[in-house]
């Protein structure tokens, strides 16, 4: 069954729920190797489209209502994952403009748009240690389950487990972009942030598209 | 943690709220979106000086606003980059037809920011150029992390490259030279203590009784590495050496070409310090230094700077770029040429710097 | 411990020795007896003030010292008066033939050596007015305890009388003007960490994580209670109301009576604020206070004025009078008449502060 | 047998060892009601008459050498203690001025010059908590002792004995002089620094007083 607003709905507001929950934790990943602010900077910007859910549960357009989240980050996380995941929105937002619902083949149009995007503005590559190294696994893991017939549940698992390998494959790692490089040999040995937020993501969609049968 | 504050979510509405009672001769400032600009903006004519970023960094950069020094400060969160629309609403409160300069310190988010923000600004039919300030020297290379951080040199910038744009300098004109003061700064810090961010509640790092962070940034992260603690002395010297005999830095950067009308890969050469150079010297505390601390270290520095050739023609010895309440302090020298000199001098009126008016 | 400092015992010798390398245009130093002094001093024709006290409290009284202020600073240890001969010392070195007048924060210590000082500079031959700073509301009577010490006020009377006397006003109006500028200052201040003296090693008191010290001094020490932490707001509340709040405080002092030729009693009151006044509003930080923090106290320190009919004619926001790192704040509230407020705005050329010039 | 020159440089320089020894203890009660600095200035002061002993010892006068000895704590030490003990000294030096040697009549001379010094220049009164009560009734029982016909060890002796009683009866006891003052009731359970040096060198004139025979 194709997923409707109402699921896009429910995936943004687990994803609020989620980043919520994992505060804390992901604020002090970030104490390590960081700021001590990344999950304040996400929690700052989910809860401002917690406040816009219902607004955006009236829309019609799922390209509109991703663009709109983008658009919010972007506006009130700041930092960088505040324009990393602000694009990330935006471009998956502009590849699905006009869709009422979702196949599972316009997760993979989405997600390697806002892949694209996050390259784009913040130029990491694979290894670098950042939120990269969790997404690029999961769209590739993403688009061989679909190519192998998976339903859009099954596939996010298993992006979402790829993630989640990722991010952990952050942890032995020295980190060459953001703020964790200036640290030099001392960010080996922990886990990344951004690399955390999106395996926290990606793996509320593989959640929320089982609950809803996607 | 214990702080004078009332929410923690509140903190940077509630400063910028008192800024406006207190300096309503200096500055106004927007609430939504956040940012602080000079009270008699616009200026017509005159290319207006934009920088911003995290809180926590008080005065700068709200505290340099006025007179001589900047057109406006965007003001993030604690630690936290501002975002595109408040850089956007603030250029387009302070535009005085002559063009916007954004003075960006080099931070991944911070970069990121400014470039959508000139990007939006533009699309407004505003000329907009981005100069990075990157002159801390804790980071060596630059292929292999985000590059060299923008820290302390950002005073001398912003005081420089106002009172150029004070003179009506043509926004080419003070682009340059705020590459060129930044091209001449290098800055080195420490810390003796971590910082709590309101929002997180605990200190950011824990450092035994006798141990410092060596090559902090400004946002209560850990150094390069941490180090027994030794007498103001020496790591006054360690701070100035690695300032003084650092070679040249070079690096490529993003940046505006108004000709080609896109952003392009520039790249930019810091010459290292030489023998016969005259600097301005600027001893810097984290937030939580007590004053006689930064007279002990101006005066080892004063020391080495002579031992190494180096003339001390300007100083400046206070908090200006903090991190919170952290105990620490940082060096940097900026090389300067008799043009950089006058305009050091000019007369400055903001509430965080002010001299001649 | 952990200090940017060599030798606890060099710390105030070394202070110096930075502040004459990092302002030679405003200040000289003696280093035996420790004192600052205006580099153009002795200024002929002009009252020379002088003021002095423990260290650690930087910028106060050295970085006050230049045209405008202070002719002259005795630096004692941290926290610990200076002594007769430093002041003697430096009252011949700032001579100008006017007259000398010392500004003595009360304190028992500082009392005792400033007038065996004017005692010995009389005997010299020079003219020589004491005038007390005893301003801080946590002290309750004068009967029972040794009066009112002297905090905040001071910076403001350092600031004004220093105008007067740059204006050539002779010693009995720089005396009166100074006495005037006491009697209309009131300020009280608390503590969220205590701080340590270099050559204690450790803190001088212990302060759990949600107390704070309300009502201290200036020298570390515990303050009238401990109590629960609480909102800036609140604190703030609590700090202005005790200033606004407090009523008529009298007490006996001595001063040199020049016609008798010796020390006699005088009682002096301070009247209570009353709605209509105006009045100069300091937010002090205490040394290791974030910037930040004191706009945001300043903020509801305006609130409060206003709810309480007075009106902030001017104001002066920073850690101008410290104990050494300790975090926290004081408030000082002076009224002011119209030539108060004239010789406020006149033009100050210091190292801790500056305008005009 | 009178005291001698070379018996008041002995007691010196014994004083100069105790404040030494004590410079923390003393630090350390200051730390309670003060600002921690009682030990830290008394050591300063005598130290500085350290450095001078030498010379000091080959003055005649011993009036002439406890002035001098004022003259440098008042230069030296600071705070109250440096002009209240400076004082002392200066009165002691001023009743004594001419003597070369002391017999015990002078030593309740140049205590009660001393005393008086220092309640000149505080106007601290009994019970205020201060140096004051531990050398009042140190020289009531010096006067007692010597009118009994005590030599001057023995009515040291008894003057130190007063002066430590006199030192803990400060500890229940309200300040209302100096910076104790403003500590109100937090004062109340704490020994007043002052008192207590004031103790430590009654005690070591005693001390030496009995090793020398006086
Ligand atoms: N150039 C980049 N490209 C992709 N991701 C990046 C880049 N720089 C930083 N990040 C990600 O951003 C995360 C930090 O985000 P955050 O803490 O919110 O911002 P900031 O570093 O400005 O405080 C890092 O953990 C990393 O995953
Ligand atoms: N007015 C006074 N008269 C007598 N003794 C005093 C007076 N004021 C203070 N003292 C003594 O001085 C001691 C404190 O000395 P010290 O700590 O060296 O000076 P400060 O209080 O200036 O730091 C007190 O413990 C007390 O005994
Ligand atoms: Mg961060
Ligand atoms: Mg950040
Ligand atoms: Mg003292
Ligand atoms: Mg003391």
């Amino acid at each position: 069954m194709p997923a409707s607003v109402g699921d896009v709905v429910r995936w943004l507001s687990k994803m609020i729920d989620v980043i919520h929950e994992n505060k804390e934790y992901l604020t002090e990943l970030d104490s390590a190797i960081g700021d001590a602010d990344h999950g304040i900077n996400m929690d700052r910007g989910f809860q401002a489209i917690a406040k816009k859910l219902p607004e955006l549960g009236n829309m019609t357009d799922i390209g509109a209502i991703l663009k709109a989240c983008g658009m919010t980050l972007i506006t009130t996380v700041g930092g960088a994952s505040g324009p990393l995941y602000g694009t990330a929105f935006l471009q998956a937002g502009t590849a699905l403009v006009g869709k009422q619902e979702l196949e599972p083949a316009d997760l993979l149009i989405a997600g390697e748009a806002a892949l694209k995007g996050i390259v784009m503005r913040g130029k990491a590559n694979l290894g670098d240690k950042t939120m990269v190294d969790a997404l690029t696994p999961a769209m590739a893991a993403l688009k061989e389950a679909l190519a192998a017939g998976a339903n859009a549940a099954e596939a996010l698992e298993k992006a979402s487990a790829a993630a989640e390998t990722g991010m952990k494959g952050t942890i032995p790692v020295q980190a060459r972009k953001g703020r964790a490089s200036y640290l030099g040999e001392r960010s080996i040995g922990h886990q990344d942030p951004g690399a955390t937020s999106s395996f926290l993501l990606v793996r509320t969609m593989a959640e929320i598209a089982d609950e809803v049968g996607f | 943690m214990k702080k004078l504050i009332n929410k923690p979510e509140d903190v940077v509405k509630e400063e910028l709220e008192g800024m406006v009672l207190a300096y309503p001769s200096m500055v106004k400032v927007s609430l939504e979106p956040k940012f602080v600009y000079r009270a008699d903006a616009p200026v017509q004519g005159k290319v207006a000086l934009i920088s911003g970023g995290g809180s926590g960094h008080e005065p700068m950069h709200g505290g340099f606003v006025g007179k001589g020094m900047l057109d406006a400060a965007c003001t993030g969160e604690v630690f936290t980059s501002p975002t595109p629309d408040q850089m956007l609403e603030a250029a387009k409160k302070v535009n005085g037809g002559a063009g916007i300069l954004y003075i960006v310190k080099n931070y991944t988010g911070d970069v990121m920011n400014f470039e959508m923000a000139a990007d939006l600004a533009r699309s407004e039919g505003m000329k907009v150029q981005n100069i990075l300030i990157d002159d801390d020297v804790a980071v060596k290379d630059s292929l292999w992390t985000a590059g060299r951080r923008g820290v302390g040199t950002t005073v001398i910038a912003e005081k420089i490259t106002g009172a150029g744009a004070e003179k009506r300098y043509d926004l080419t004109k003070v682009a340059d030279l705020c590459r060129r003061v930044n091209a001449n700064g290098r800055s080195m810090g420490l810390a003796l203590t971590s910082c709590t961010v309101p929002a997180a509640g605990k200190p950011t790092f824990e450092l035994g009784d006798d141990e410092i962070e060596m090559g902090i940034g400004i946002h209560g992260e850990p150094g390069r590495t941490r180090m027994k603690m030794k007498s103001a002395d020496e790591l006054t010297e360690m701070l100035a050496l690695s300032i003084i005999e650092d070679g040249d830095y070079s690096r490529t950067v993003h940046e505006w070409d108004e000709k080609k009308g896109e952003w392009v890969d520039v790249t930019l050469v810091n010459k290292a310090f030489k023998a016969g150079d005259q600097v301005i010297a600027f001893v810097n505390g984290m937030g939580g230094t007590p004053a006689i601390e930064l007279q002990i270290i101006y005066r080892k520095l004063h020391e080495v700077c002579e031992k190494k050739g180096l003339k001390i023609a300007r100083n400046l010895i206070g908090s200006y770029i903090t991190s919170l309440e952290m105990q620490g302090a940082s060096i940097t020298l900026v090389r300067a040429d008799q043009e950089m000199l006058e305009l050091w001098d000019a007369p400055v009126k903001t509430p965080g710097l002010r001299w001649g008016i």
